[in-house]
């Protein structure tokens, strides 16, 4: 139990750590993309602890638990994920679905709490949020079902094994359009450019996140970096093979984030029904050949 | 029928919502607030907020001399301050009847043009930011400040300049001042194509751009919609070439125009007038003349303007802005109203062209008009 | 024992008639201590499988038509449920009914209903299952259209759809009986496999009405449009009666009549061509389960009455279970009973928060709404707890049934309709979350102001319907093993499954350890909550407005509440397509509908008797009939 | 049309108001306080499209208040300013937002300003000024520094920071 | 009379300790007061780049530790600054830029712009210049990191301190009942 419980720390932690700094490494990088520095990597850590420490508010009870709920919730998948060698259980319990599942909460959660804070601003974030969750949603989940039918199992450490082989094994060279599909979802799920209309500073005030202040902003910094780490550690499950080395498998993560930074820096935003629309089209197509391939 | 009537007022109260765009929204441009009233996601109602960038210059300048306004105007317009001094300096030459040195005139045409394309470059940076493209605000604002620097090697100072002033300029342009010119225009014509690709060629740009409030020309002459976007709805009417100015009559250049008069007709227009600028540059530093650059005037302390009134305007980047001078004859002005060059369309027309819109339309919207609030609120 | 009981609740049911209006109270109570010794009764039976009663009604020369009722392990499944969440549905109803008297007859028509219901379930041969079918198409229509004026018209729809219905399962009951000379349920199905085996195209035909009628007391694809109407306008406590039970029939006859035929046929076709094509009729009938519920989803997110929000949810989950159903897999069948069950508690437990917002404010266009999570706490839980249910999250008990119904059509390799149910899935929380924030968060009204959490005795029935949705989510295997011997009554495959772990082909899940997951991952952010600074409250309009103070513009909450057209561009994103599935098409239908019936309606709003008038008028005719046929 | 003509028609239609030409493309039309809506009308019809401004000049010493009125020609390319004096005690004009919408605007600025009321405008709410008590800031009796003083204080630096 | 000064009310153990994060990692509003702040893209972005010392502009109050007053401010928006100013999370911190905010500046005569924004909320630090240029900024930004870490940036607490004080001045300029100048007659 207590092996369970130390276990289950260190992945939380590590996925929190890990995540933050990716942030920080991509902030360097798409500072480079726009022709600045930017501050230390380490700059992510600095503004959480700051952001614990500052007072904050909220406005009933809701917003206190929901904002829990949302951390918890994504803290919760990456339980179930495996992560390079390690795994929080030794039984195998990483199935996929249970994980698209899982994130679930941690939407659910962050969207009960900040729309109990009662402005409509973060209202409508949340509606494009949801909305654009119903776009990337299908694509990802066509490549899922294609590995969980070439794997014949839907358990991510089982498509890890199966792909140890080499370069060549990988799926997202066995399966390149479906990789390029999971691709554009992951670039929706991270919500960042062309598909960040959740947030959109200029048009909604950073929308979900604005009336978070103090620590409940720290949960919101918190929980993406651990769906960054999570979104990303998914993929390179999926795709790139995993790892049997933390290091290898955080810099295949690192790699995945900074491309899809990379992205972000040269489009603006869709609006979000073209997004739908967007995500419907391209990416589903692409998945939906791949898995056609794949049957025939 | 008066109870029906509550009723629906009520009904309204549950089925709309407000919002306060600005002034501390990120959408919005400078200190000025829109409050919209919005059913789902659409705008049904839209009331501007202004007055918070107040300062009473109309008031401030009757109660200084001629001379002491020209520091205090170029803070009527930030983003393109320039256009003030001119604007004032032409008043009273034209109150006086001074002629201005031809050195002059070239020298203001190229300061004219440089902080004209200081405000384009604000402008790609705002429709960069309106739209999430950060990228394009950094590497724009970044561009700029070769402007700024320039000016700073002219002038002493990077935004307010005062430099243009009543019979001619300050003072004549330093050593070398005009090559550098030359090279940053070189540069920035280089930086245009990349921002060609980055923002005009990107397909998500354009669409988020294509139809967005499209002006018609009626409306646009009625509702006083000046400059570039005038121009994009397809009126090619150019103050600088219908009523010259300066040098403008001297340097042959071409009027752009575009004909939608939706937003990405406007961003497309402001691009092409980015080139334009460009070019009137290279035209006026080929062109320069000798010579000296101030007209002979009396004493800034004791000079006196002949009773009279004009009405001058001058072409900027987001319109045309305008002074409307009285003189009594004394020391100082007698009257002096403001016409921001987006008075009309920030207060009036946004409350008929933004009804219909959706919320995300609103900074993208402002940017494409450029709409500047210090002009309007003065 | 099972008749006697039915007669001893029908004649309790006929003595409340005489309790006088101001005590309506006792009544409930009454009705309640009547479901609950119903439901102890039935649970008792548990393993009592096989146990039968029969009824002689008449005998027509030679033969026998008589009720016969018989415990399977499905029938007791089924009807163990119902009961159970009709009895809590009641201990609702003792408050909300007390001061509604205009609706005082509904708790008699409900418990004939609960009559009916057991019934169904436990007929053992189809004269039974259709008497008490029609019977309690009748009754539940009384109890929608209280008054017997208002709602007549949303009511309807549902009315004339489920007497189509019931007539076209009639017609092949009496097809059946023709060949095989028997109403018994076994004999009846090896008979339609003889037909198949035949090449008879009266198989398809039969198959077909049976469809018909199961279809549309489900509310599947083409007939999904009455639950909307029906289950919105109805009582607001009979909703979740409605919307949690009786839309379970269709579905459940699937299970009784259609699919036992088609694994039979999988199972011991001499490959005849058109028993061979079985398994294709039986796909299509999944992917009209995933269209239905992709459809009921879109609808959903459409609707601005929370009612019938909550009442395209149901259609979407029903889309679901058939979809499962109808895969054949045991996997697939376990998992859709599975959902049935699930869905009938979570839905129950949303219907009643949904009742009990209803009760307190009398509203229920949601834009009216919003912000009562903070009066009423206990009401939103459930709400919460529902919806997490109903999307499917981890861990409530919606997320196994819905974990099954992946595995079993990932194992059956159906891509696409796996797809498409995550598509309605994903929908599902977006509806579903918009009515969350739409009545629980967001702003509060000024006028709710004073309103207060609904009193203990309603709150109960909250508390159980929780309690069940983690038990459930928790302990699968408490449903799933009944479920294991239903599979096995039906001669299929068992699944693997123990009281916390389900397995399927592709992997297995550990529920306590997914609560377990969560519940740390819980205490994990609130140990970061407690480490932060502390907070503090502060006012709903205390709030950002980009600087500009509210008082100055005389901001109300109303005013700050974003709730109406919530997926507005959504919405629009299918109009520039034909909208030949939406509801334009049902509105022309639905007015073809009305001016046909028009002559028929008068007949049934005139009086009750007419309506039975037609109703015998019918049967004897369809006999008539069947005996030409014969 | 050339300039000429326009004046030419302007002194057709309003015999009474007087002409002044500041330059080729700019000159102004003086015309009585009753005409202004039919001149200003009059000029919408000849082809002055754009309503530029509208401002007052207070002439204190007269007792009068001007207003401006700033109309201009995409298709002569003349700028017109049509001006006209009202009573400073009672200033009351006929409202142009009939002609052009952006004239509420422009009106209820200088209403704020001057103190001028519109008759047929409605929308007269502050726009600029916050919580204004004195009489309207841009009359010349209004002493701007005076009222600064008094209210925002001038800086003493003795005042503790 | 303020009651409290800044001297009283320093920062001390725990605190101290966090100020060394609160410095290195100051979240501005993004709200362009007045003219100062179209110096402050040139600041946020490529040439000046603010990002390298964990500064980057904030969309909402709440979310922010430092407001920026860029200039003068008129009456009308020294109401919405207040709000503002109010709705931040404690610690947070103001800059005053340029000489409006201190004296008036150029607008000292103006009818419309407050002379001295210490008299309505307190003010952590002033840069110098109108407008300030950014390496002026950038300048007075690290002087407020340096306070911050002593300790000495407590402006929050001093307008916690002198709450009435602060709040009886601005009463007299925003909720004025009568007029200013009295008729003369």
């Amino acid at each position: 139990m207590v092996n369970i419980m130390l276990r289950f720390l260190f992945a939380a932690f590590t996925s929190i750590i890990m995540g933050l700094l990716f942030m920080g490494i991509g902030r360097k990088f798409i500072a480079r993309i726009r022709r600045h520095y930017a501050g230390p990597f380490y700059q992510s850590f600095i503004d959480v602890i700051k952001l614990f420490s500052k007072k904050s508010i909220s406005h009933n009870w809701i917003m206190d638990f929901g904002v829990m709920m949302g951390f918890a919730g994504i803290i919760a998948t990456i339980i179930f994920m495996p992560i390079g060698p390690f795994n929080v259980f030794s039984q195998m319990q990483g199935n996929i679905i249970i994980i698209i599942y899982f994130m679930t909460i941690g939407y659910l959660g962050m969207a009960m709490g900040v729309a109990a804070s009662g402005n409509p601003n973060a209202t409508i974030g949340i509606a494009r949020a949801l909305t654009l969750m119903l776009g990337y949603e299908i694509p990802f989940v066509l490549t899922v079902i294609l590995l969980v039918f070439a794997n014949n199992s839907s358990l991510l450490q089982v498509m890890v094994v199966n792909q140890q082989g080499g370069f060549m094994e990988w799926n997202a060279i066995r399966y390149p359009f479906a990789f390029l599909a999971a691709l554009i979802a992951l670039q929706g799920m991270l919500g960042e450019q062309p598909f960040d209309a959740m947030i959109a500073p200029s048009e909604i005030a950073s929308g979900p996140m604005v009336e978070l202040s103090g620590k409940f902003l720290g949960f919101g910094f918190l929980q993406h970096a651990a769906q960054i780490f999570l979104e990303t550690g998914i993929i390179v499950n999926m795709f790139l093979g995993g790892s049997q080395n933390f290091f290898i498998f955080f810099a295949k993560q690192l790699a995945l984030y900074l491309l899809t930074v990379a992205v972000s820096g040269i489009f603006p935003r869709y609006r979000f029904e073209d997004a739908v629309k967007f995500f419907w089209m391209a990416p589903t197509a692409l998945a939906a050949i791949q898995l056609i391939i794949f049957i025939i | 029928m008066s109870e029906i009537l509550t009723f629906m007022g009520m009904e309204d109260q549950y089925k709309k919502y407000e919002l306060f765009f600005g002034p501390n929204h990120p959408g919005m441009h400078g200190n000025f607030s829109y409050i919209i009233t919005v059913e789902g996601h659409t705008i049904k109602k839209i009331d501007p907020d202004a007055g918070l960038l107040h300062r009473g210059f109309e008031k401030l300048v009757e109660q200084r001399l001629w001379m002491q306004n020209i520091s205090l105007i170029p803070r009527i317009c930030v983003p393109e301050p320039d256009i003030n001094e001119a604007i004032y300096s032409i008043a009273v030459e034209k109150l006086m009847g001074v002629e201005v040195p031809e050195r002059a005139q070239y020298i203001r045409t190229i300061i004219l043009e440089m902080a004209r394309i200081g405000a384009f470059l604000f402008g790609f940076g705002g429709i960069g930011g309106a739209t999430g493209l950060y990228t394009a605000s950094y590497w724009t604002f970044a561009d700029r400040d070769y402007l700024l620097d320039l000016f700073e090697w002219l002038t002493g100072a990077r935004i307010y300049h005062m430099f243009i002033l009543p019979g001619g300029v300050r003072r004549d342009i330093p050593n070398g001042w005009l090559e550098k010119l030359s090279e940053t225009v070189d540069y920035l014509q280089k930086r245009l194509y990349e921002y060609d690709r980055l923002i005009y060629n990107n397909p998500l740009i354009v669409k988020r751009l294509e139809n967005l409030g499209p002006v018609t020309q009626e409306d646009a002459m009625k509702y006083g919609i000046t400059g570039p976007n005038i121009r994009a709805t397809g009126i090619k009417y150019d103050t600088r070439k219908a009523v010259p100015y300066a040098a403008y009559d001297k340097i042959d250049f071409e009027v752009p125009v575009q004909t939608a008069g939706d937003g990405l007709a406007r961003a497309v227009q402001k691009r092409e007038e980015f080139q334009v600028s460009l070019d009137i540059i290279k035209k006026a530093i080929q062109q320069m003349p000798e010579g000296s650059v101030r007209a002979k005037m009396p004493n800034p302390l004791k000079f006196r303007v002949p009773k009279g009134d004009v009405y001058v305007k001058l072409e900027t980047a987001h319109g045309e802005h305008a002074y409307y001078i009285v003189s009594n004859g004394s020391d100082k002005p007698y009257r002096m109203a403001v016409r921001g060059g987006s008075f009309t369309a920030g207060l009036v027309y946004a409350q008929k062209a933004l009804v219909g819109m959706r919320i995300e339309d609103v900074a993208l919207w402002m940017a494409t008009m450029d709409i500047c609030p210090p002009d309007f609120d003065r | 024992m099972i008749l006697y009981s039915f007669l001893f609740a029908l004649l309790t049911a006929l003595l409340s008639l005489f309790i006088r209006r101001e005590y309506n109270y006792i009544r409930w109570i009454l009705y309640s201590a009547v479901l609950a010794s119903l439901t102890f009764l039935i649970y008792t039976m548990n393993g009592l499988w096989g146990y039968s009663e029969s009824f002689k009604l008449l005998s027509v020369g030679s033969v026998d038509f008589s009720l016969n009722f018989k415990v399977t392990p499905l029938s007791w499944l089924f009807s163990f449920f119902t009961t159970g969440l009709s009895l809590s549905i009641s201990l609702f109803s003792i408050v909300k009914n007390r001061h509604e008297e205009s609706e005082r007859s509904i708790g008699f028509f409900w418990l004939i209903l609960s009559v009916c219901n057991i019934a169904i379930f436990l007929s053992a041969d189809l004269l039974t299952l259709f008497i008490f079918w029609e019977a309690m198409t009748f009754v539940s229509f009384f109890v929608i259209s209280p008054g017997w004026t208002k709602s007549f018209k949303a009511v309807n729809y549902y009315f004339i759809l489920s007497i189509l219905g019931a007539f076209a399962m009639l017609v092949g009951i009496f097809f059946l009986y023709s060949k095989s000379a028997t109403f018994n349920i076994e004999s009846n199905i090896a008979q339609l496999f003889v037909l198949y085996e035949l090449n008879s195209p009266q198989a398809i035909f039969i198959t077909l009405m049976f469809v018909l009628g199961f279809f549309t007391k489900s509310a599947l694809m083409p007939f999904h449009i009455w639950p909307a109407e029906a289950h919105s306008e109805a009582p607001d406590d009979f909703s979740s009666y409605l919307s949690g039970i009786m839309i379970k029939y269709g579905l459940y006859g699937s299970i009784l009549f259609l699919v036992p035929l088609f694994v039979f046929i999988s199972k011991f076709s001499q490959t005849q061509p058109m028993s061979n094509h079985i398994p294709l009729f039986s796909h299509i009938l999944a992917w009209v389960g995933a269209i239905t519920s992709v459809v009921a989803t879109f609808l959903a997110v459409k609707s601005n009455d929370m009612k019938r929000l909550a009442a395209w949810s149901t259609v979407g989950n029903i889309g679901y279970a058939a979809t499962s159903i109808f895969i054949l897999s045991s996997m697939g069948v376990a998992g859709g009973i599975f959902h049935i069950i699930n869905h009938a508690i979570f839905k129950t437990a949303i219907f009643l928060s949904l009742a009990a917002v209803k009760y307190r404010t009398h509203e229920r266009e949601m834009h009216r709404l919003g912000g009562l999570a903070y009066k009423m706490p206990v009401t939103f839980l459930t709400f919460l707890l529902g919806i997490i249910a109903a999307a499917g999250i981890p861990p409530l008990n919606g997320y196994a049934s819905k974990w099954m119904i992946y595995q079993s059509l990932l194992s059956g390799r159906f891509p696409f309709l796996a797809t498409m149910i995550f598509l309605s899935s994903t929908g599902a929380f977006m509806y579903l979350f918009r009515a969350l924030h739409s009545v629980f968060l967001g702003q509060l009204p000024s006028k709710f102001d004073d309103v207060k959490e609904v009193p203990f005795l309603m709150q109960i029935p909250m508390y159980i319907l929780m309690l069940l949705m983690v038990i459930i989510g928790i302990f699968p295997g408490t449903v799933l093993l009944p479920v294991n011997s239903i599979l096995k009554s039906m001669n299929m495959e068992e699944i693997k499954v123990t009281y916390t772990t389900m397995y399927s082909m592709l992997s297995s899940v550990d529920a306590p350890i997914v609560f377990l997951v969560f519940a740390g991952s819980f205490a994990f952010a609130f140990i970061l909550y407690l480490i932060g600074k502390p907070r503090r409250h502060v006012e709903l309009l205390d709030n950002y407005t980009a600087g500009q103070d509210p008082k100055e513009f005389g901001l109300t909450r109303e005013m700050y509440h974003f709730a109406l057209k919530f997926y507005e561009p959504f919405e629009h994103m299918f109009d520039k397509y034909p909208r030949t599935n939406t509801k334009e098409f049902y509105d022309s239908f639905e007015r073809k509908i009305n001016e046909t019936g028009s002559f028929i309606k008068k007949f049934y709003s005139s009086s009750p008797r007419s309506a039975v008038y037609i109703f015998t008028l019918s049967i004897v005719l369809i006999i008539i009939y069947g005996w030409l046929v014969w | 049309m050339e300039q000429r003509e326009i004046i030419l028609k302007i002194k057709e239609n309003f015999s009474k108001s007087e002409v002044k030409v500041f330059d080729e493309k700019q000159f102004s039309v003086f015309a009585d306080k009753d005409d202004i809506v039919r001149i200003l009308s009059f000029m919408q019809m000849i082809g002055f499209q754009q309503l530029a401004i509208i401002s007052a000049v207070d002439w204190i010493d007269e007792k009068k208040f001007e207003l401006v009125y700033n109309l201009f020609s995409y298709t002569h390319i003349q700028q017109v300013l049509v001006k006209t004096k009202i009573e400073r005690d009672n200033p009351k004009i006929q409202s142009v937002m009939n002609l052009w919408e952006v004239a509420q605007m422009y009106e209820r600025d200088v209403h704020e300003f001057f103190g001028i009321e519109f008759s047929g405008n409605d929308d007269m709410r502050p726009l600029i000024l916050h919580n204004w008590k004195d009489k309207p800031p841009m009359r010349k009796d209004f002493d701007s520094l005076k009222y600064s003083n008094e209210i925002y204080g001038t800086f003493k630096k003795s005042e503790e920071v | 009379m303020l009651l409290t000064s800044t001297n009283e009310i320093k920062d001390n153990g725990m605190e101290r300790i966090l100020n060394f994060f609160r410095k290195k990692s100051l979240w501005m509003l993004h709200y362009c007061t007045g003219c100062g702040a179209v110096e402050l893209p040139p600041t946020m972005t490529s040439r000046w780049d603010m990002e390298r010392f964990g500064m980057g502009p904030m969309a909402t109050p709440r979310q922010a530790d430092l407001l920026l007053i860029t200039g003068y401010l008129s009456v009308k928006s020294l109401k919405r600054v207040i709000y503002t100013y109010e709705q931040m999370q404690e610690p947070k911190w103001v800059i005053a830029f340029g000489s409006c905010p201190i004296n008036g500046g150029i607008y000292y005569d103006s009818y419309s712009v407050i002379n001295r924004l210490a008299l309505y909320m307190p003010v952590d630090l002033s840069i110098e210049g109108c407008m300030p240029r950014p390496e002026a900024i950038i300048d007075g930004f690290t002087k407020l990191m340096k306070a911050i870490e002593k300790g000495e940036a407590v402006g929050y607490k001093k307008y916690r301190e002198n709450y009435e004080w602060y709040k009886a001045n601005q009463r007299n300029v925003l909720e004025r009942t009568s007029a200013v100048l009295k008729e003369e007659a």
